[in-house]
């Protein structure tokens, strides 16, 4: 690699989106704004699907049953984001999880928070897998997954 | 499977730093690389298919325009296929196919990424819905690091033991890839030092993880028929997978990881493989980060479940050893992401060619390469062998 | 060619603007319509193929994976193919391929874009460097303008024969859009309708363009065991072909256009066509502009050179005439830009299997189905016909 | 087609780019900065390509003899640009070409201007195919394609 330096070409590209939710991904972000989690049932295969989806991944056959999943639930993984990262939603360090909700059949991916983050060993002892979680619920909420602002160790 | 299908040449850049060159002239450093290789020229070529992870690692929405001179692709077909992280290995794919199907002869594969060129963690960062998924990712290492603790609790495996077989890994793999004159990282390591890297995401440390490179592979596939008319020795595809699995992380079991063990089920039952640990000369295995690396041991039958730190500890996985991983030093030391997954079909074709050089394991005759991609989402695999 | 492939089922959805589904549910509407016209189940799929134009244009980089649950690739092989306006004919063309090749009997192939989510123009913008060709092709009716003078010129066309025949061209296009059941633009205009629109780049006016879509396009294809097994009325591939040119506008001749030109050579060698003019039923060209697609019709041998106009005048391409050119409106009517060049696949294989309803062609056993890409640099083609 | 409004989800994505030149385009760029305009020739198709490249698109072979080529040119097709599009790189009207210089064999796409863009007639009286043009440069020079300010009927 040769030694000279080039020019470089500096740029920012910004561009703009509104996508449509549809009627499910409404009815289900509506949901967390009156502090429901809501998942759909398929009735071939019996799962709960959280969020809420109008047709199952697997079993590819619309679904309409709307069960409503209890807020709490078993984490099932966690990572601790410890680096950062242009465009990063959360300042770290924050802990994301799949969390496994009472009711449901597949895990919910989010935050979990709620306690002190500074300290790995602390972490990890406060977040054992298998560890109870509920959710919290942001106050001022908009229809967005943010409506739940995390899932807390109870 | 179709008709005979061979891989009679290949081509790399110097990974790494590239800002000395433009894009395209960084592609056509490895397309240039690949036609000197298989002793044939831009004229020969049926078609092209090109791929990055996505286009808009660079800022240019539609490379293979952009990039479409610099791959001789004036006059010709050419097809672009990204697949994520599993890009390079879709392009291998695909070009197969495509000579496979008869309606080519030979074509010419060509994955490129200059990761350098933008934010490689918020561009990958796009590719996820805004809704749900975009907030929790972030970036590889989170979802990485949360498959790693899945996998150590449900076998049980000693956070300890797992640490250092997952330091022992990236040593393996970091001293592999000083012997590999196209590799970007290049720096001999302790598996002290990997455990005291400051931390990325827990249990993921700095010198577990890849780095961002700019780099291009490119791969000649040909027709049995041209294979033997050109004469050089050609490694034979013997087995072609690729699985994909439920867009939500949450629904899939990542540690039972179906789309790496069907897409292995498969490539085995094609290549007549009934003892991977055993039949495989070596693995090119697609490998972001080291824990990764141990569960898909498993996932692939090279270790038994819960038992790919033992092995790698035993030095089962060794340069030396009965299973060689990773020889060119993997995607840990150098990872241009739309190349990686085409680097490893390039390397697993140099090895059971004997055109490896100093990173040649011996008497290499069946070889498989492996990329992943989503948010673990897909994997596809690709058998190699010296043989038709 | 390969071993014999057939198209075995098409769905679409209704094109427009679909703000009430979210972009995996308007993906699967077409998926599910393929799987009820074809006969056959998610079950009995090898693989898929997916692309867009390009997957920046609704915000998320990789959209197989976050599509992949609505194509119904959870277990399966999925590729994504991506060539600017082309996506379309490209993925009919991988997944072709892929069944021509053995290693899958049935591909699923889906093509699909919600341009109404992001801002069309400026996305297809950021398809080019950002050193040179950026700051002036100025979205697509830019350069569709330049070709048109330059085709004009060259072939002393006057401006009024021109502006007449593009005018008739679009009243043709947009009667034909009235009796397609998915055509997003349905609205009756006449002649003086299109020459009094606005001017969008000389001598393009509004009438004469295409819409900004929301839609997606669905097409199984089988292997001749499966698509006799199935035994419903297929269409066959007689003739595959694709071409690119050089990246730079200004370095390839876009009136003697050689990638539309060879391309087309190709696939009629291909399907046994020495007349194109006389022995095609119908073609479904990827028209976006309507002086674009005269200067198709020339290059693809349909009329001679610099008589294209003449020939619509005299009623040639009319829906009674000797060769209807798309009978469902074209993409001038209906522009998801990534489903653009499948709907022209699905809808020749509708008409040469008799399943094209209202806009069914009389007879139709021939059809020619096309889509561009780039700044004018690639051509595709497949053919279809209705006898094996 | 439901009649029912769902949710919209509105973002703006932004991406920050840095873009190698390389050796060929930064000698390109900065011959620009000097009001000079380079080719280079293929020893293989003896053509003339500008902008200047390392290499022929046609033969592939690597290409390093420069060739300083005419300011002025002949305009090979054009278009006025009456539209307006989000992040457009100039308001409307505006005309693209393609001019062959003098001395190059391949056109070069760049803007024509410096004559009244209003109305139609007149654009279509200035500039029938064939038109001479000569560059219109820019007095701020930054070594990037729009140091060329316009092409410009001579
Ligand atoms: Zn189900
Ligand atoms: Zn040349």
């Amino acid at each position: 690699m040769s030694k000279k330096e080039y020019k470089t070409f500096d740029f920012e590209l910004s561009l703009p989106y509104r996508l449509a939710y549809g009627p499910t991904w409404t009815r289900f972000f509506e949901g967390l704004q009156e502090e429901k989690i809501f998942g759909t049932k398929c009735h071939q295969c019996n799962r709960v699907l959280v969020p809420a989806r109008s047709f199952c991944p697997q079993c590819f056959v619309d679904i309409d049953d709307w069960v409503q999943v209890s807020n709490e639930g078993t984490l099932v993984t966690w990572a601790l984001i410890s680096f950062e990262f242009y465009n990063q939603p959360k300042k770290p360090p924050y802990a994301a999880g799949l969390i496994k909700l009472d009711g449901a059949d597949v895990s919910m991916f989010h935050l979990v928070d709620g306690f002190d983050m500074n300290d790995l060993d602390k972490v990890k002892e406060t977040l054992p897998i298998g560890r109870r979680v509920k959710a919290v619920w942001s106050e001022e909420k908009k229809g967005h997954i943010l409506d739940i602002k995390y899932f807390q160790p109870i | 499977m179709g008709r005979p299908v061979a891989i009679i040449g290949t081509g790399q850049t110097k990974h790494g730093n590239r800002r000395d060159v433009s894009y395209p002239e960084l592609v056509r450093e490895a397309v240039k690389a690949a036609f000197e290789d298989s002793g044939i020229t831009p004229k020969d070529i049926d078609g092209v298919v090109s791929g990055t992870m996505p286009s808009m690692m660079e800022g240019i929405g539609m490379t293979q325009f952009y990039l479409g001179d610099a791959m001789a692709a004036v006059g010709k077909p050419i097809l672009k296929t990204e697949t994520c992280g599993s890009t390079g290995m879709s392009i291998a794919h695909t070009a197969y196919y495509w000579v496979c199907s008869g309606e080519a002869d030979m074509v010419l594969a060509v994955g490129h990424e200059k990761m350098r060129e933008g934010e490689s963690q918020a561009v990958m960062s796009s590719c996820f819905d805004p809704f749900y998924q975009k907030y929790f990712t972030s970036g590889a290492p989170g979802i990485f690091a949360m498959q790693c603790q899945d996998w150590a609790t449900r076998y049980n495996i000693p956070e300890e033991k797992v640490r250092d077989a997952a330091a022992l890994l990236s040593v393996i793999n970091r001293d592999n890839a000083l012997d590999n004159p196209y590799a970007h990282i290049k720096r001999k390591v302790t598996v002290e030092d990997v455990k005291k890297s400051p931390i990325i995401s827990y249990p993921i440390r700095l010198l577990d993880v890849c780095p961002n490179s700019d780099g291009t592979c490119a791969v000649i596939f040909a027709s049995e028929e041209k294979a033997k008319k050109i004469g050089t020795k050609a490694a034979w595809v013997k087995g072609v997978a690729y699985r994909g699995e439920e867009y939500n992380f949450g629904d899939g079991d990542k540690v039972e990881w179906q789309s790496a063990i069907q897409c292995a089920k498969q490539a085995y039952e094609q290549a007549g493989i009934t003892h991977p640990r055993k039949e495989l000369d070596l693995v090119e295995i697609y490998n972001p980060f080291t824990f990764q690396e141990l569960l898909i041991f498993e996932c692939f039958g090279f270790s038994e479940r819960g038992k790919a730190c033992d092995d790698i500890l035993n030095g089962f996985y060794n340069r030396d050893g009965e299973l060689p991983c990773d020889r060119s030093g993997g995607v840990l030391c150098t990872n241009p992401i739309g190349a990686a997954g085409l680097i490893r079909v390039a390397e697993a074709a140099m090895q059971v060619t004997g055109k490896a050089q100093d990173r040649q394991v011996e008497g290499a005759r069946l070889a498989l390469s492996h990329a992943l991609g989503g948010v673990m989402q897909f994997n596809g695999l690709m058998i190699l062998g010296s043989e038709l």
